[in-house]
This record gives C-alpha cells, structure tokens and sequence, in this order.
C-alpha cells in the first residue's frame, strides 16, 4: 500500500475544518515584489506598443532638425543655445573665434532657422538629455521614441506570432497525443522534420526566400514556434492521457471532442503557457539576431533588433547608442522569463517538460 | 490443449463474460497474454470479487467489460445485450449503465476542475435534468458519499486526502444511477483506516442504490469482505470461483491455497520458520507455460499440468477450479491422482 | 559468538567501530533511542515528525514499527540511522549505538559506521537501487570503499552475498542492470547490497510493501532468515500489522510522531491496552470474519504534526476520550506486564476505559434498489459507533503464546 | 544487436530528415520567390543590357511587355516566360535558358537531379553572369564555425557541469542562490547583447582584446584570443541554461531512494555526487544539449557578423544579400543534416547513458 500522500486523512463527514482554508491560503505563495516589477515592465512595453501613435513622441524616422547644426557647431567644440551661438559665438572666445576663422565657416543659416532652439544635446550618438530622453542614433533621431516604437514590432512578433504558433502547435499536439496511431505519425513526422531545421535558419530561409517584411518576419517566427509547442503539447497530452480521469470521461460516455477539449486541454495549458512567456522572450531575442543579418523589419521602421545593429555600427565611438536598446531588449526578456518562471513554479510545471 | 469451458457460469446474470481474450502487442511480433480465454459471470445485487497478485490481468478484465479498450475475443453481455458488437454510439448510450472507480482516486479525478463539476459532470454529457436538478443530484450523491456538498462543491481535488478523492470518485460513479460498478483496486492506495471507511461506503451504496459490483483487488482480506462470489485469477487465466466462504475455507486450487497462507495475518505466529509456500514469481505473460500456467510453481504439478489445460471442474455448491488435482473434490468424484 | 559473514573473511583492515579506535560499551544495547526528537522548520512552524521516542534493540531481535502513513516512522528509522540530511533539521535526544552517541558524531565519523555496522533496505526496490550502474557493482561498491578488497576479491564476494539472498545464476545477474530483474528479486538485491559488509544493525524501511503478497513472504522469509544467520538486530518497518505480527518479537505502534503503545508481539496483539491500536485492529478486514462484516472506522483525522494536540495526540478520534485526555499528555507507562507500555490515560480493558465497543455486525445483503432519487439533503449520520466489545477473555483465547519466551 | 538496430534506425531517420528538410528547401528556393531566371535576369538588367535587345537568341519587345511588368523582384509573364524591366530595360528568359537550367520539368524531377549531384557534394553553381561553384565556397566557410561551435559547446559544459553539481548540493543555501540568481540573468542575456557588453568592456573600454577574427593561419594564440568574446558570449547561456536543468535533475535524484541507498552504504558524498547521482541526472541536459545545436548554429551566425569571421554565416547573409539561392539552399541542407546528425548522436548517447533504454 503506497503513501499516496503525507497529508492526514480527514473526517469522512465535514469535508474540511475552517482552518483548511486559512491554510491553503497561506500556502498561496505571494508573487513578490521582483514579479510584480517584471508584470509592470511587460504592461509598459504593451502600453507603449499599442498607444506609440498617440503618444506626443519625436519622428521615429526624421532626424532632429537641429542635429546638422548641432554636428557642426560640435566640430568646433562649442556648446550652449542657438541664440547664444549665434549671437554670440565670434565674441565668446578667442579661441572658438580663431577656429571659426581659420576654418572660413559659421553655422548655416538654414539649419539655424529649422531649429530655433538647438543645443549639442541634438547631434547625433548623442547621450540622454531633456531633449532626447535617451539620446539620439547615429541618424541623429530620438532613441526613445524609437525604443517605443520598437515595442510594437517586438510584442507583434513576441505575442501575436507567437500566439499563433502556440495555437495551432497546440492544436496538433492534442490531437495528435490523444488519438495517437496512424494519426500522431503522420503529425509528428511534420513536427519532427520542422523541427530539423535550427530555428533561427528556418527563419533566415523564410525571411530570405519570401522577401523582408514585418509580415513575414511574424510568419518565419510563427512557423518556427509551432512544432515546438505541438511537441510539448504532445508530450504532456500522453501524459494526461495515461490519467485515470480521463478513462473515468470516457466511462461516462463523454465524446472525443469533449475530452480533448474539457478534460486535457485545461491541463496541458499549463505548461503551454508557460512555454509561451519562454517563447516569447526566444521571440524578441529572435527577431535581434534577424537585424543582425539584414533580415528584421525593413528600415525606416525603428525595432529593437535593427537598433542594435544600427548602433553596434559605432559601438566603438558612441557604445552608448548600442547599450539603450539592448538593454531594453534585455530587461523584457528578463522579464518574460522571470514572469514565465515564476508561473512554472506556482504551477509546477517540470522544466525538463519543456 | 483444451479449454477451460463455461461449466461455471450460471443463468440468470446481469453481466456475462465469456471467453474473454486480451492481447497487448510487446514488439517484434509479440503478444501479452493479459487476459486468456476467462469467463465470468455476475448476478444482479452480487458482488464479484476478482482477486489475484498483480499482472494476474484483473485489471485488464475489468477495462475489457468496460470495452476500454475492447477485447481482442470473447463476449460480454450486459442484460441481455452483446456489449462487445454494438455500434460506438448504442456502447455509449449504455455506458451510465456500468460505471467505474479507480485505484489512484488523486489520478482519477481532473485536478483543474472544480469537484462540482467533476460529479456533475455525467449529467451534462447526457443532458439530464434542468441544472437545478442537476446541482440537488450532485449534493444527493454527495452527501450520500459522506462529504458536505456545500463545502465540497466548489473545491478542487488537491484540496481533499486521498480518502474523500476516492469518495468524491464514488459520487461521481453514482450521478447516473448505474447498474453496474466495476471498482479496480479502489482502496489500495489508502491507509487502513481509511480503506475501512470506503469499503463501508461502499456497502451503504450498494445497498442504497442497489448496486451490482465488480469488486478487483489483491488484497484477499478486503476481497472477503465485500464479495458475496469470488473469483481467483492466475496469469490472465482463472483458477477457482465460488462463494467466499467455499473459497477461503477450502481453497481448491494450490494458487489460491498457497496466497491465503501467504498473507500475514495480524496474529503471531508461533515460532519463526520459513513460511513462504510459494516459490518463484509470476512467470512472463508474454509467454506463459502450456498446460496450466500456474504449473511452474506449483508444488503438486504432474506431466499432465503441462500438457494438458485443466477446465473448470465443480466440486459442489458453486465451488468451480480450473485444476486436474483440486485440493478439494465431490464427495463421490473419485480421485485423480494422489499427491 | 557471531560468526563473521562469508563477506568479511577476506578483509584484513578494520572496519565499523574497530576503524573508528572505539569498542562497544559493555552492557549496551546494540541501539538505543533515548527521547529522540525529529523536527523539520518548515515555513508554516516547526513538523513534530518525531516526538520523544525511546526505543532498545538487541543482537537477533526484531523490533517492529507499526504505523499509518505520516505517524513518523520513516523519519524514526532514518533519524535512528543518522541519514536525514536537511537545512530544516532539528534533532535532539541520544541513539547510541553499543553505548556511542551517533547524534553527536560528526557526519563523517557517522558514516564509517554505515554499511559496516548498520544497514538499511528501502520500499521500493525499483527506486532504492541505481537504475544505470550494474547491480555488481552497487554491491561491490561499498565492499572496496570499506574493506579496501581489490576488484575481483570483491566481484567473488558479491557472487556470494547474491547466492545468499537466494538469485539464481548469480555470475549472470551480477553483470545485469535493475529493470532485467524482477520485483521481488530486485527486493533480494537491495538486501545483498546492504547486508555485504556485514551489518550488526538492519533496518527495514517497508521493505514489502511494493510487492505481491507471495513474494512478501519470501522476502520476509529471507530478511528473518538472514537476521538469523548473521545474529544481527533488525528494525522492520511497516504500515502493515500482519507483516510485524508475524516477524517482530517487539512490536512499537506509532501515532503523530510518538510511540503510543510498545510491547512483546504477543502481549501487545494479546492484550491491548491502547486505544489507538485496538481500533487500527479493528479497521481491517479478516479473513476469518463473515462476508459483508461491517468495519470498524477511525472517525477524524491524524493531528496536524506542526500543532500537534496538547492533550493525548488520539484523543480528538478516540470513543472514549475525557477531558483529561484532551488536556494531559499521557505518559508511556509501563503495564503490569513487563515490556508492555503505553500512553493512554484510560486503556483498553480499565475500568475507566469504555466498555461499549461491539463485536463486529454482518450487514445484511442488498435489498432492492433505493426507490425514489429525491434529493436528500440533510447529512448521513457519522459511522455508527461499534456495538460490542470483544472482551479481553475472547482475545486471550486468540493469542497464541509468546515466542518471546 | 539493440544497440547497432538502434543506430540503424536512427541513420535511417537522419537520411529521412534530411531528405524531407532540403525538399523543402528546395521547393521554398524554387517555388514562393517566382523563378530563378529572373536572379540571372535581374542580374543582365543591372548590367545595363538594352531594351529591345537580344538575349540567347530571343528578341524582346519592351512595348509589350511593359504593361506586365510590376514587381520589382521580378514576376512571371503568361506562360513559362519570365522576364524583368527596369526603368526602360527588360529582358526576357529564353525556353532555351529555361532548358538550360532545367526549369521546365517538373520540381520532383529537378529536386531528384539536384539532390543526385548533392550527394555527390556537387551543390550546383550559383545564379550570376559568372557561376561559380558553391560547394568549394562552403568549404572554406566550414573550419572557423565548427571552431567557434565546439569551443563554445565543450565551454558550456565545462562551465555549467561543476557548478549544477554544487548548486544541487548545496540546494538553497547562499551559494546555490548566487548560482541561480546569476544563470538566470544569464538565460535571458542575448548572446549578441551579451556580445555587446563584452565588446564594450574588454574593448572599447579595456582595450584586452582584439575583436576582429583572425584565422589558423596567423597564429593559434591570436586566434583563440580573437574568438574569445565570441565564444564566451555563446556559451554562457548555453551554460546557464545546462546548470539549470542539471540542478534540477540533481535536486530530484538526490530525493531518490538509491541516493539514500548509497549513503546508507557510508559511501563519501563526492562519490554520491559523481558516481551515483550524475549519470540519471544528465538526461534532460543530454537531450537540450542535443536540441540545442541548432541555437548554437543561428548563435554562430549572428557571431560571425558581428566579429567578420568568414564562415558559414557570413556566407549565408552574404549570399542573402546578393540572392544567391543555391548557396543558401545549401548551407540550409548542410545545417539540417548536421543538426539532424546532432540529435540522432544525442539518441545514441542517451541509450549509452541509461541501460533501460538500451534494453526497452
């Protein structure tokens, strides 16, 4: 006779004495504060994603009218405002005066007049100022504004390519798992042989033969994510099979299509779920390495990915360009795994499972 | 070779099994005898124990009337009714008839449902009643089952011990008034005191709703307890049926004689001697001895044992064994052999 | 007096105590538990999983542990061993093993004495061997780490532990990995694996329960046949009192954590004076009782080890409780038969114990099936408490006599 | 016997893949982009050939075609004719150009042609007004990938074996919290962005290191030195991720009865760790390290951009680039086979590893 548990065994006649309540309710694990700041980083990301148009935001695409005037003035190495400059700039020093001398030039007069009000703080690779929260690139255009606009592209292909993998790999995995035969053979030959392409060169290959697009960079990662999510759901299908509750429906006479649906599904959703915060940091992580060949999102459309590759461009001069939105990209990941992991361990989710 | 045949079978029964067969493929062309050419037999009100050491297919044959999955051969018959040539749809119309309970009651129950609609659940799939009906039936059986309907309905499984899971399993049994229970190995995985809570429950039940049940265990003593016919298997084959009385006071067939000395009993013993009266384990069921498969560990085997398959043989009052040298004979029924 | 096993002829370095530079104290008991305490600190407060245990075993004697699941018996036998390893641990109490503190070893010292002096077998043979190391070696393992014998002195050694726990063709098996090997053989391997440096000191975790109830005999048959041969004292630990019955010469029955009732088998199945015992007795079906023998049911629940009961721990299940007993702990005091103790305030056969137990009640078969499905709402009434009590005269004549001399 | 049936079916299974993946690739190269006349064309229109004028004995008139011609990529016009216009240029295919490069029977009989000269390493010629074979190109792109894949493989091992081992040892006691703490940062750390940090600390700022690849050829030090950064950065996921699942493996079998078994036998604990708890412990690493080949290989990819090492994924972005599909249709076979090759090696192991398999 196997232990089947250490908990006691309970008065056959009430079912549970109050302090069972309390109890369980204090074995709840509290989520803690690392989770919640991780909940909110993930709700900043979607709140920037989805009101980005709206928001009183730079260009994403225009550089800032001031920083042809700003490079140049920097040239000299002067600082301070338009109108000082310009009012001021032959008396301010005789040092600036004789190198503005000696190169014959002053600052053009029209990039004075499309930028009223310029500082250094306009040029380009420049580092965060009241201006530019997060500097600017190397085209001299707002990195934070930017960096909001690339949550759109990140949570497109994160969530929603993703989402779509997770469904329709779901979808295989149940039926194939609980019909099993000819059925799961047919299937998982399909999962298995998408499954020998490596992820990243599935995508390359879609990417590259379909033409870049946001469009297809979403499809590549969908493609890519569904023979994993179909395996995982598989696996645990067989597992919830194998359950005797499941037996227990059938005794009942409930149908196939409630089984899978009422009794499996709510099960395997677990892990699946849990596989799907993973898969959508894998995502985001994915689309950076697509920028990094040439085949994310095409230009002018600012995403995560092709900012790092913009700014590794200059990470020797200006590593600061680089560091925003890899950092970036970074905390959401870490996020979407801390937020993932958190919700393994509340569910128990087996990690090997995944 | 011969057959063990249906000498013991009766008229009268609401659940009949004959020559059930059920292989399991094992690879490379082989194939699992679980279940060889059994036949049983049930009454209506009776319980049926089905008793044997594990891998003896008790379990298998009490899927097998559940057609879970159907039988590789042989019959069953529900009332009349072949079960095991109806169309899918007549086998699931007949399915709140016989229901089943589980040895692990934590597995058997949907750890993301609440125990509401995990025993309401039978009732939805057949659309039975109004789901006020629905919700007082629920809190009926539960209640019945011993567990507060008002606190248990809105609870998940992992919140209950094993004991009221296995309750909760019954209720869940009994929502559609089946005729029939076929209870597998249900109080095995509980601790003593709580399998004596169940197999009580049991009772009541059976005597509530006037249920017929399959009682598969391998525990002899629980098996005594409800049973009012036993059945002893051995390796997918029967070895002896009779009333519990005939069959645990005179034992016919050296299997059964041997596992009732074999079990300890909660007295002492006198003296510290060996006493294991079975040597061996359970030959492989993928390729079970000829003749009589318990013949390779038993201490009375002759030639015949091996080429030879015993058939059921009555030796009086219902006692049925499947043995060429039964420890016990018919009066008049001359000997065999001499041991 | 104790001839040496075949194991340990060919080892010439010292092993156990003798390696350690001590000597068996005199007088003592092979082990003895003195109020030995087992808590674990887990985040809701402080598990009693043992709670002030004593306990004494001999050379050749079989103390039997009885208990349901959670009454701490698993925790007793490995905390007697010395094997819990935790953070949450907190132990207190003495288990001196022939006069020697093992609780206040260090864990290094502990563990010469593993294998060599003490050994343990598991439940579950299918778990508690390696599934990828040959099952040669898990023997041989311990047999070159202890008695420092080359590999094939050991491989011979091993031939023979396994030929003594009964595996056909050893020199094929030796070689062969756990899952080839069947249930209750793979039981007889673990026995070999812990028996092969020659233990004074088995204790049998369950050592059946995973197996059919004809190979349980074998294997209890073995255990007590090795116990024997090798003068050795061996804790059996078990959920299943037919199992100790039959093989303890001591039985001690468990409850949340603490020793409830100790006696000499057949005083304690002979005349039992705890509550809590008498009532696990009753729980189980006999085979010698009639078909359909309504059984007697513990009402309620074990008691939550983290806030165990301040009075007596059973009191909340037991019929006769007082409101001495939920507010005393009772102590374990000696009957007047010698060995038999218990912790009860009011036991069994007393005059202020309860006199209205009945005899067991055969229900009547079936009627015919409940005629109307109206919904009843108001609860079923608890188990009804037993009518009649066997009395002490019907128990004795049961009992058989005492092995224990 | 099991064993060798194994390896057979396993071979069987990896030539199944394979098979399966480069038809697909195939009909990806060959179908979704239209057809690879239009590269050759495209190429002929770049390289400012006439309108009107005469290309493999064809003469095109532009009139007509124009009204047909919208995509910029290149398009199909009725019929087998493909032809491509620019500003005031277009060029048409010839059947005869279309025979020529077998475009005008049936996909299966071209993948069957196509893979009968693969398997004979012969991966065609690339699609340019001077073809060059693609194989010797793959070749010499092979060495410095499969470099920087196994130094970063045999890294993470070495790094996350020891410290999974500890970190289950010492379960939720300070040093295993550091551990778990710092593999996790590290799991959800990019391999670039990990890159970038390194880059910017041991080079921009240190100055350590050099950051651009430098072959066998000119130094083995050299060349370790410059494969430094790329190699770190691929490996401490990598890593990270395997002390995680060996932690967790370790943290279960150290529940186990044979591990209490063993140290019922007095048996020391690092004998425990190593001899009895790490080999059940190492199946989930065992099969995401499998698994994991082909992360490494995209890893290696995005590597090789960013540090100029000329391998395998530089030449598959350069060959993007310049839409060079047979290159790219070869590379991605290439990398299908080795991943598959990875992953049956990994059953293989596995079956070595635990005897249940070997005997189920």
């Amino acid at each position: 006779m196997p232990e089947i548990s250490a908990q006691t065994e309970p008065d056959p006649i009430a079912t549970d004495s109050p302090d069972a309540d309390t109890e369980t309710v204090a074995k709840r694990k509290r989520m803690g504060v690392t989770f919640w700041i991780a909940i909110g980083w993930v709700a900043l990301v979607v709140f920037g994603a989805i009101f980005q148009p709206i928001l009183p935001l730079q260009s994403t695409t225009k550089p800032d009218p001031c920083s042809t005037y700003a490079a140049t003035m920097a040239n000299y190495g002067i600082s301070g405002t338009a109108a000082q400059l310009y009012n001021n700039s032959q008396a301010d020093s005789p040092r600036q005066a004789q190198q503005m001398a000696d190169a014959g030039t002053k600052p053009p007069a029209d990039s004075i007049s499309a930028c009223p009000n310029p500082t250094l703080n306009s040029k380009t690779n420049a580092f965060p100022s009241a201006q530019h929260w997060l500097g600017t690139d190397s085209a001299g255009r707002d990195t934070f504004a930017r960096i909001v606009a690339g949550a759109k592209v990140a949570l497109l292909v994160g969530l929603v390519a993703v989402g779509v993998g997770m469904i329709l790999g779901t979808l295989i995995g149940l039926i194939a798992g609980y019909f099993r035969g000819a059925v799961e053979g047919i299937m998982m030959t399909f999962v298995d042989v998408a499954l020998a392409f490596p992820a990243l060169i599935l995508a390359i290959a879609i990417v590259a033969f379909r033409g870049q697009s946001l469009f297809n960079v979403c499809l590549a990662i969908a493609i890519v994510a569904t023979p994993g999510f179909a395996r995982l759901s598989r696996s645990s299908t067989l597992t919830f099979s194998e359950r005797e509750f499941v037996m227990a429906a059938r005794v009942m006479g409930a149908s196939h299509r409630r089984i899978i649906f009422r009794e499996i599904l709510p099960n395997v959703a677990l892990p699946v779920v849990a596989f799907y915060l993973l898969a959508v940091a894998i995502a985001i992580v994915a689309e950076g390495g697509l920028a990094f060949l040439g085949l994310s999102v095409p230009p002018p459309t600012p995403s995560w990915g092709t900012m790092i590759q913009d700014g590794y461009n200059v990470i020797n001069d200006s590593p600061f360009v680089v560091m925003v939105p890899s950092m970036v990209m970074f905390v959401t990941v870490l996020a979407f795994n801390y937020i993932g992991d958190r919700f393994r361990e509340r569910f128990d989710v087996k990690e090997a499972a995944l | 070779m011969s057959e063990p045949g249906t000498a013991h079978l009766r008229d009268d029964t609401l659940l009949s099994v004959e020559h059930l067969v059920v292989e399991f493929p094992a690879g490379r062309g082989r194939k699992v005898h679980a279940v060889s050419d059994l036949s049983i037999d049930i009454r209506k009100g009776e319980t049926l124990g089905l008793v044997g050491e594990s891998g003896c297919g008790k379990s298998t044959t009490g899927r097998a009337i559940m057609q879970l999955p159907s039988p590789t051969s042989g019959s069953v018959s529900y009332d009349g009714t072949e079960v095991t040539k109806l169309s899918r749809a007549d086998l699931r119309r007949l399915r709140p008839k016989m229901q089943m309970i589980f040895q692990d009651p934590i597995s058997s129950l949907n750890p993301r449902r609440k125990v509401g609609d995990i025993v309401a659940e039978p009732l939805q799939i057949w659309g039975i009643g109004t789901p006020e009906e629905r919700v007082a039936k629920v809190r009926e059986v539960l209640d019945a089952c011993g567990l507060d309907p008002d606190v248990a309905m809105g609870k998940y499984p992992h919140e209950f011990s094993g004991g009221q899971c296995q309750r909760i399993c019954v209720a869940r049994a009994l929502v559609l008034d089946p005729a029939v229970i076929i209870c597998d190995e249900p109080v095995s995985a509980l601790d003593v005191s709580v399998q004596a809570q169940i197999l009580n429950l049991l009772e009541e039940m059976k005597e509530r709703y006037g249920l017929t049940l399959v009682f598969i265990a391998h525990d002899l003593a629980v098996v005594k307890n409800v049973s009012d016919r036993v059945a002893v298997m051995y390796l997918g084959k029967l070895c002896e049926t009779g009333t519990p009385d005939d069959v645990y006071g005179s034992p016919a067939h050296p299997y059964t004689a041997a596992l009732l000395a074999s079990i300890p009993k909660p007295e002492v013993r006198s003296g510290s001697e060996e006493s294991a009266p079975l040597s061996g384990e359970l030959p492989s069921p993928i390729d079970p001895p000829s003749g009589c498969r318990f013949r390779t560990r038993c201490p009375y085997a002759q030639d015949i044992c091996a080429q030879v398959e015993p058939e059921v043989r009555d030796v009086g009052n219902g006692h049925f064994v499947a043995c060429h040298f039964p420890l016990v004979r018919r009066p008049n029924e001359p000997a065999t052999a001499t041991f | 007096m104790n001839q040496p096993s075949p194991t340990l002829q060919t080892s010439t370095s010292k092993t156990g105590l003798a390696a350690l530079g001590l000597q068996p104290v005199p007088g003592a008991p092979l082990l003895e538990l003195d109020d030995l305490r087992t808590y674990f600190e887990i985040g809701a407060g402080t598990v009693h999983a043992v709670d002030g245990v004593s306990l004494k075993v001999d050379r050749a004697m079989t103390l039997g542990v009885v208990g349901e699941s959670g009454s701490g018996k698993t925790v007793l036998s490995r905390s007697a061993m010395g094997l819990l390893r935790s953070g949450n641990l907190r132990q207190s109490g003495q288990v001196r093993y022939q006069g020697h503190d093992l609780i206040a070893m260090a864990d290094k010292t502990r563990r010469r004495l593993w294998g060599t002096e003490m050994a343990m077998v598991f439940q579950d043979p299918m778990t508690s061997l390696n599934p990828v190391m040959k099952i040669g070696r898990q023997i041989t393992e311990s047999l070159r780490y202890h008695l420092g014998m080359s590999k094939s002195e050991a491989r011979e050694a091993a031939l023979v532990g396994l030929k003594s726990v009964g595996i056909p063709a050893p020199e094929q098996r030796i070689d062969e990995y756990p899952h080839q090997l069947s249930g209750g053989m793979r039981q007889r391997v673990t026995i070999a694996v812990a028996l092969a440096c020659g233990p004074k000191l088995l204790f049998a975790d369950e050592p059946t329960t995973a197996l059919d109830v004809t190979v349980q005999a074998q294997i209890l048959d073995l255990l007590d046949h090795q116990r024997r041969e090798r003068n050795m004292g061996m804790i059996l630990v078990t959920h299943d009192l037919g199992v100790v019955a039959g093989r303890a010469d001591v039985v001690a029955v468990m409850y949340a954590g603490q020793v409830v009732e100790i006696a000499p088998t057949a005083e304690l199945f002979g005349n039992v004076r705890m509550p809590y015992t008498e009532a696990l007795l009753r729980a189980i079906p006999k085979l010698d009782e009639a078909s359909h023998t309504k059984l007697n049911v513990i009402s309620g629940r074990p008691p939550d080890l983290i806030k165990p009961p301040k009075g007596c721990r059973f009191a909340p299940r037991c019929p006769y409780a007082q409101s001495k007993c939920r507010n005393e702990p009772p102590p374990l005091v000696e009957s007047s038969t010698p060995g038999h103790a218990y912790r009860c305030w009011f036991p069994v056969g007393s005059d202020q114990g309860s006199t209205q137990l009945p005899a067991p009640v055969v229900r009547e078969p079936a009627p015919d099936p409940a005629p109307d499905g109206a919904p009843k709402i108001q609860p079923t009434p608890p188990p009804k408490a037993p009518e009649r009590r066997i009395t002490a005269v019907e128990r004795s004549e049961n009992a058989p006599e005492n092995p224990n001399e | 016997m099991r064993v060798a049936r194994k390896v057979l079916l396993s071979l069987l299974r990896l030539a199944g893949a394979v098979v399966a993946v480069s038809f697909l690739t195939f009909l990806l190269a060959h179908k979704i982009p239209g057809d690879p006349t239009a590269i050759i064309l495209q190429d002929k229109v770049n390289t400012m050939v006439p309108c009107g004028s005469v290309l493999l004995g064809e003469t095109v008139d532009c009139g007509a075609l124009a009204p047909k011609v919208v995509h910029p990529r290149g398009t199909e016009a009725p019929g087998a004719v493909t032809s491509v216009c620019h500003a005031d240029r277009c060029v048409i295919a010839s059947d005869a150009l279309r025979h020529q490069m077998g475009l005008d029977q049936p996909v299966l009989t071209q993948y069957v042609h196509w893979a009968g000269k693969a398997i004979h390493g012969d991966f065609g010629t690339t699609y340019d007004t001077q073809p060059q074979p693609v194989w010797p190109q793959i070749a010499q792109a092979l060495p410095p990938t499969l470099e920087l894949m196994i130094i970063a493989m045999v890294l993470s091992l070495i790094i996350s074996i020891p410290l999974g081992i500890y970190a289950a040892y010492r379960e939720h006691r300070l040093g295993d919290r550091i551990l778990t703490t710092a593999s996790f940062l590290f799991v959800a750390l990019p391999n670039f962005v990990l890159a970038i940090f390194l880059i910017i600390i041991f080079v921009t700022w240190m100055g350590a290191v050099q950051s651009v690849y430098v072959p066998w050829s000119n130094g083995v030090g050299k060349n370790l030195s410059t494969l430094a950064i790329p190699a770190v950065a691929l490996s401490l996921g990598m890593a990270s991720v395997y002390q995680r699942l060996l932690r967790t493996d370790m943290i279960a079998t150290l529940q186990e009865d044979f591990i209490l078994m063993a140290r019922a036998k007095g048996l020391p604990t690092w004998r425990i760790l190593t001899r009895h708890a790490l080999r059940p412990s190492s199946f989930s690493l065992l099969t995401v390290f499998g698994i994991n080949v082909g992360t490494l290989i995209g890893g290696t990819v995005i590597m090789e951009v960013m540090f100029s090492i000329s391998g395998i994924g530089k030449l598959i972005t350069k060959s993007i680039y310049v839409r060079n599909y047979p290159t790219i249709q070869a590379i991605v076979v290439l990398i299908a086979a080795v991943y598959v090759a990875a992953n049956v090696l990994t059953d293989i192991f596995y079956s070595v590893l635990d005897p249940r398999i070997r005997h189920a």
